[in-house]
């Protein structure tokens, strides 16, 4: 069984794991951080989205073995020291989720959005989260959560 | 999914037909056999191994001859469990035209694909259905006439899709019209209007 | 999914001979197709022999007038890099359609071109541009290289490594996208360059091809 | 208002736990010693079980059991019932075949439950299920709800013959041909309430346990009600005590219908806990769910309506076929009747109405309850009928709307098809609607559009719900088989902090906000001295769950009665704290006081004393704890006037929405960030069913959009930013004077959208989802017979 290692949320990692089992699994079931979710089978949800080297991947579309050596990010280590990362008070503060479910990957993506284009108008957010379902809020407070977000991570 | 073709093999009807029957050929024509048994004068047992890109699925099942009519045709069908991945299940009824000292293999084939594959992959079905039936019919009509084959397409549908460039082939997969709105190549109108579409945005680009 | 062994080779060499020794092995490149079929228990490899570990696969690079791009560039970074929207936007912007931010993270050129989906859309870049596949064996031009539905002109244990482009002097690629899956239901790369005007389609077939007519008289 | 109180947008508490991926999921859950279960499905739409060999599977590696139908029914294990009872057109009872959690002769839909098998490790059940041998003998299928009826179809089940569940009539026939006989112009329609498949991101799961040494199970689940959920499983199918399950639906991952119902996996699960002596856990993936979930619609109808010369609406008849799939699931058959054909007056004074619904059984996965459930198929009748008339008549679409609204005088209005609207009044939201959206200034951003070659087009939906399911009496009339109403139990803890114990679930609608709001509101606490307590049957008073947008309409009324209770009982505390009569004891805002003087007690005092009630009299009990049964007098009716604009380019059939404006009434309004996250959704999901989703089943009964690469959500490039209005008649019927409005946006939407791209392609109808490819035909369909 291969031996994997990793750094996740800053922590180093190290587990058995078999060539099929996912990053999510991974995460989910070696690690218990179960912030990570599964929401499709066909890689087009974004419910399992987490940075692997600071970019957002689906981590139901990946090997635990392929993430071996990686830096890790999943939701559970986006606030620091009890603080929200400004795109979680973001979401909170514009009502961004409902039942919670996409919501870790939709934050993940939205943080990955705004590593790669600080700026984004309402069109280029929307079309960034081709990637990310959400059956509840109609996609509207995610939006504007991440303009929140957007300007005050510009300060 | 249905869909219809033609070949002309360079062999006559007589001896398409004893091919037809002959397990040894069939065995070299169908497309990923692994094993071909005869059970009976007109039954056997087959595994097959499908393989359409990253998919590669063991199909088990039972191939019946029925309709026989002695040289002029038959109907093959069979249905085949794939385990995880479903069955697939269909049938041909093959018919031997004499022209001059060759044949003509007209073939209507009917598939149906079940479970997992029917549930995830329906975008492919179609294009994978035929381009199997194109492989085996090609083989057969190679294997029994000898020279690669030429093919006399009669689309089911008009031939939307591009020709391929080179033999042998009978027509292209042409998608079905289908009822399903939204899968990738469910319909052939929205292929039809896509590509037009596609063309004349392109042509505008180029013409600034 | 079923279980496989792993391999992580360092070099296209070793990944070849993993592959060869291998009962049946399938390459692992970005994943993006072949992980879900393998979660879906749709295929059953033996041995998984992941090109993440060769570096020399990554990257891109201008080089005698064509686009250098490695087998293991993420669609992502080439949607991204400067040279190749400088020289080719059109390749850029193919590359920023391709499924989602997420899947163009991990997806890579080589394993889209090996793929050989019908509705993918490099198929119809590399056409469509004239580009040439060179693998660990060869070199084979694009339009030699997709021979029908998923099906290349790779070999059992061929790799591909790089694939050139030579730089056109204008290019477009337009697609209407299924809104589903977001795969082509048709794209379309138009170029004129170096190889004259050529069209090449993605997603009206069983693979990228020009149209049978090409129109205004435009053709290879 | 305080910044906490009723009526102001307190952000969500729940939002943290959910926001950094401390959200507990039934996934999220594992219980020590659990093993994992895996559902053999058919892969066929119909076929014999001529036989199951499961012995290969019972030796694999990790196996602990594999189970079929036969073991079930050695156990004694029943059928899951559906829960309502329809009376035909001839007194008869609806066809109610079997329905057993795992198939016992037939299965009868693709993904129907033929075995499961538990095993130490998921991968392991998985790879053993696939080593179970089914013998099929395939049989042909009933798949689509139009031929389904056809004396040639296959029959679904021997108890119903001609697959047909009902054929059920409400209103009067002969009075309707009546009006139509007199009317000036009959308006026709033929409509296609495309079948949807919810979708819930978070896929259902189940986790059931046994323990042994108290004889008692406890099943986690992904439900909307557990106590329903709980009831079914002990009184209808596992024949358990009902003292002896404890289900817990801990946080869910969204439900809008789906996840109401009794489904077999759970039966299953919580069943072989007790036969492996281990919990026994199953997470269903998307491709499960999409076979396996409850769908949502199908209906095929035709409908009419007859007007005078003036477009006043004389009469309608409406005739529809409505899908029930394979088995009837838990609520199935009062959707397309008691929800659908009594809101066919919709926000209009039609005085004749007569419907006839038929529902048929195919092999398809069972249809129910979905986000709505019968009230925006009713929607879509009425509105596309509203629509095509006021274009056939001539008449402008809002003005032919106002010409027939139910005006505000003649409330309560009794309508044609069994309800009594309480209070509303359409013109204002229609009003509103106009202003917001500047209908004055269309024709010229209609000009606009046609100035870029593109087409634009604006489309109404006046839409009315009934919604906040209940009451009793009324359902229990309509063969409802349980009561609807609702629970709440305000606990003081000693300290002066409250727990509320809410016989309502929250997946994704703020209760633990709203709720905290209501209360600490009402009993003059700061909100976060509330907590908000659900799901878990141990804990929380019997209650009915949330659906059909009941749970502040019902549930909160319950709360606000609970809460009146703890006053008086407070009351009663501090008069004898304060030694004063009763009588004088006034209560504001958290403070108890004795009229004309300066004393004043807290209810954190009282509280306290409760608790500590050292020098309590013999007559005053301790504690301060009340629990209270709300059961109203009526639905709620929310209602309200949404409006699109879309603009689609006539060369590639795409459609943008360009604008959308929705005036919604739901009556007093407790948080309305909460209320207008809800209306963005139900908008999200309804403009999903007009433009891009669709469940399709093949002539072999094969589900070909079986998974997200196929079947289309809306994702965030499909939709536009919503503009939300409201206008407020106050419930007259219930304590807070609130409406239900979790729902409307998915009753309004589809109308609004579909009439907005009818009229811009020039054309009366089409069928949805309007996707580009639909469109482009009609648009150069459109073009053509113009030239």
């Amino acid at each position: 069984m291969p031996s994997v290692s990793m750094t996740v949320n800053g922590r180093a990692v190290t587990g058995d794991v078999e060539g099929r089992t996912l990053l999510v699994q991974f995460l989910r079931e070696n690690l218990s951080l179960t912030g990570t979710h599964v929401g499709c089978d066909t890689s087009q949800c974004g419910a399992c989205v987490v940075h692997v080297n600071g970019e957002s991947v689906k981590s139901c579309t990946m090997l635990a073995v392929q993430a071996d050596g990686a830096e890790v990010t999943t939701i559970e280590g986006l606030a620091k020291d009890g603080e929200l990362h400004p795109m979680q008070e973001a979401f909170r503060e514009n009502h961004g989720l409902q039942c919670g479910f996409c919501t870790p990957g939709m934050v993940m993506s939205a943080v990955d959005l705004l590593q790669k284009n600080p700026n984004p108008d309402e069109g280029e957010i929307r079309e960034w989260l081709e990637g990310n379902i959400c059956r509840c809020t109609g996609y509207h407070n995610i939006v504007k959560a991440i303009q929140t977000a957007a300007a005050s991570m510009k300060g | 999914m249905q869909m219809t073709g033609q070949y002309r093999i360079e062999a006559p009807r007589e001896t398409v037909w004893e091919a037809l029957n002959d397990v040894e050929v069939l065995r070299l024509c169908i497309p990923g056999i692994e094993e071909i048994e005869k059970t009976s004068d007109t039954s056997f047992t087959a595994k097959v191994r499908a393989k359409v890109g990253p998919v590669s699925a063991r199909f088990a099942g039972e191939v019946t001859l029925s309709d026989l009519d002695p040289p002029k045709g038959y109907t093959i069908s069979g249905e085949g469990k794939g385990g995880a991945a479903g069955f697939a299940k269909g049938g041909a009824k093959v018919s031997l035209e004499e022209d001059g000292a060759a044949t003509l293999l007209n073939y209507d084939v009917n598939a149906q694909v079940g479970g997992k594959l029917a549930q995830i992959g329906s975008r492919l079905i179609d294009g994978t259905a035929k381009k199997m039936a194109d492989d085996f019919f090609s083989r057969f009509a190679e294997t029994v006439g000898g020279a690669p084959a030429e093919a006399g397409p009669t689309p089911a549908a008009p031939a939307a899709a591009p020709q391929p460039a080179a033999p042998p082939a009978a027509q292209e997969p042409a998608p079905e019209p289908s009822d399903a709105d939204v899968g990738a190549g469910a319909s052939l109108g929205v292929w039809v209007t896509g590509l037009l579409v596609a063309v004349l945005i392109l042509i505008a680009i180029f013409a600034l | 999914m079923y279980d496989f062994n792993h391999h992580r080779p360092a070099s296209v060499e070793d990944a070849a001979k993993a592959l060869t020794g291998a009962s049946d092995g399938k390459i692992l490149a970005g994943g993006q197709t072949l992980i879900p079929t393998l979660k879906q228990r749709l295929a059953s490899p033996s041995d998984i022999i992941d090109l993440g570990g060769i570096a020399a696969l990554k990257g891109i690079k201008e080089e005698g007038g064509n686009i250098v791009i490695g087998a293991m560039t993420t669609h992502a970074t080439v949607a991204g890099d400067a040279t190749v929207k400088a020289k080719i936007p059109a390749l850029a912007a193919l590359a920023d359609g391709i499924g989602d931010a997420q899947v163009r993270n991990r997806g890579t050129i080589g394993g889209s071109i090996a793929n050989n989906d019908p509705a993918a859309d490099y198929p119809a870049g590399l056409v469509g541009l004239g580009a040439t596949v060179h693998t660990n064996k060869r070199d084979i031009p694009a339009d030699d290289f997709f021979l029908g539905m998923f099906e290349t002109a790779l070999e059992e244990d061929e790799i591909v490594t790089v694939v050139t482009f030579p730089v056109p002097e204008k290019a477009a690629y337009a697609k209407f996208a299924n809104p589903a899956s977001r795969y082509a239901i048709v794209g379309v790369m138009v170029s004129s360059g170096p190889a004259g005007v050529r069209v090449a389609v993605t997603g009206a077939g069983p693979r990228a091809l020009p149209p049978r007519r090409p129109r205004g008289g435009a053709g290879r | 208002m305080s910044d906490t109180g009723i009526g102001a947008s307190v952000k969500r508490k729940e939002d943290f736990r959910f926001l950094t991926g401390q959200g507990r999921y039934t996934d999220d859950i594992n219980r020590p010693g659990q093993l994992y279960a895996y559902f053999v499905r058919s892969p066929h739409a119909h076929a014999k079980i001529k036989g199951i060999n499961k012995a290969e599977a019972e030796k694999s590696p990790g196996v602990r059991a594999v189970f079929i139908g036969a073991d079930m029914e050695a156990d004694n294990v029943g059928s899951l019932p559906c829960g309502w009872v329809v009376t035909d057109r001839h007194g008869d009872p609806h066809k109610a075949p079997p329905h057993f959690p795992l198939a016992r002769d037939k299965v009868r839909y693709v993904g129907d439950h033929v075995a499961v098998v538990i095993a130490e490790t998921y991968a392991q059940a998985k790879e053993a299920g696939e080593t179970v041998e089914v013998d099929y003998e395939e049989l042909p299928a009933a798949a689509t709800l139009g031929t389904a009826l056809s004396s040639s179809a296959p029959l679904v089940h021997d108890e119903a013959p001609g697959n047909l569940c009902y054929d059920w009539v409400l209103g009067d026939e002969a009075e309707a041909d009546a009006a139509f006989a007199k009317a000036a112009h009959i308006t026709k329609v033929d409509l296609v309430n495309n079948r949807l498949i919810p979708n819930a991101m978070e896929p259902r799961a189940a986790i059931g346990e046994y323990d042994g040494g108290t004889d008692s199970y406890t099943l986690y689940s992904t439900s909307q009600n557990p106590h329903l959920l709980k009831l079914i499983l002990c009184a209808f199918v596992l024949g358990l005590s009902e003292n002896k399950l404890r289900v817990i639906a801990p946080d869910v991952g969204g439900g809008f219908g789906s996840k109401i119902f009794c489904y077999a996996e759970e039966t299953v699960c919580t069943w072989a806990a007790k036969k492996v002596r281990a919990p026994v856990k199953w997470t269903g993936d998307r491709s499960e769910a999409f076979t396996s979930d409850a769908h949502g619609r199908d209906h095929i109808t035709h409908a009419q309506l007859a007007m005078d010369e003036n477009g006043k609406f004389l009469g309608m008849k409406v005739e529809t076929t409505a899908n029930m799939g394979a088995y009837l699931s838990s609520f199935a058959t009062s959707i397309p009747t008691y929800l659908y054909a009594t809101l066919l007056a919709g926000q209009y004074t039609t005085p004749v109405i007569y419907v006839n619904v038929k529902s048929a059984f195919t092999n398809t996965a069972p249809v129910d309850a979905y986000r709505g459930a019968g009230r925006p198929e009713a929607t879509y009748v009425v509105e596309r009928l509203v629509e095509v008339a006021a274009r056939e008549m001539n008449i402008d679409p809002a003005e032919i709307r106002r010409r027939n609204f139910i005006k505000p005088e003649q409330f309560p209005y009794q309508t044609p098809v069994a309800l009594q609207y309480d209070i509303g009044d359409y013109d204002a939201s229609m009003t509103k609607a106009l202003e917001m959206i500047d209908y004055d200034g269309f024709p010229a951003r209609k000009a606009a559009s046609e100035a870029k070659g593109k087409l634009r087009g604006i489309g109404f939906s006046a839409y009315i719900e009934a919604c906040g399911i209940a009451p009793s009496a009324v359902v229990g009339s309509l063969g409802a088989g349980v009561g609807l109403w609702e629970s709440a139990q305000v606990r003081f803890n000693a300290t002066g902090t409250v727990s509320v114990f809410t016989g309502t679930h929250s997946h994704g609608q703020g209760h633990e906000t709203t709720f905290s709001q209501l209360v600490a509101d009402t009993l003059g606490l700061p909100i976060e001295n509330v907590e908000v307590v659900h799901g878990d049957t141990g804990s929380i008073p019997m209650g009915m769950g949330t659906y059909g947008s009941r749970s502040l309409a019902v549930g909160g009324s319950a709360i606000s009665k609970a809460c009146d209770k703890i006053i008086e009982k407070s009351k009663k505390i501090a008069a004898h704290l304060m030694e004063a009569s009763v009588d004088d004891v006034e209560f504001d805002k958290g403070t108890f006081r004795v009229k004309g003087t300066d004393k004043e007690k807290s209810i954190a005092e009282i509280a306290f004393t409760a608790y500590v009630p050292h020098n309590y009299p013999e007559d005053l009990e301790p504690g301060l704890d009340e629990t209270a049964f709300y059961d109203p007098l009526n639905f709620t009716y929310p209602s309200g006037v949404h409006i699109a604009e879309v603009e689609i380019d006539p060369a590639t059939g795409m459609t943008e929405i360009v604008d959308w404006v929705a005036v919604d009434d739901f009556g007093n309004v407790i948080n309305p960030m909460v209320v207008e996250g809800q209306v963005h959704g139900g908008i999200a999901q309804g403009v999903g069913q007009a433009m891009l989703e669709r469940a399709v089943y093949d002539d072999g009964g094969q589900l070909l959009t079986g998974s997200y690469m196929d079947y289309c959500m809306p994702r965030a490039d499909n939709l536009p930013s919503f503009r939300v209005g409201m206008t407020q008649t106050a419930c007259t019927h219930n304590p807070l004077g609130v409406k239900g409005c979790g729902e409307a946006g998915a009753i309004a939407a589809p109308a609004a959208t579909i009439n907005a791209i009818t009229n811009a392609l020039g054309i009366l109808s089409m069928d949805m989802p309007a996707t580009p490819e639909k469109v482009w035909r009609l648009a150069n369909q459109h073009a053509q017979a113009a030239e």
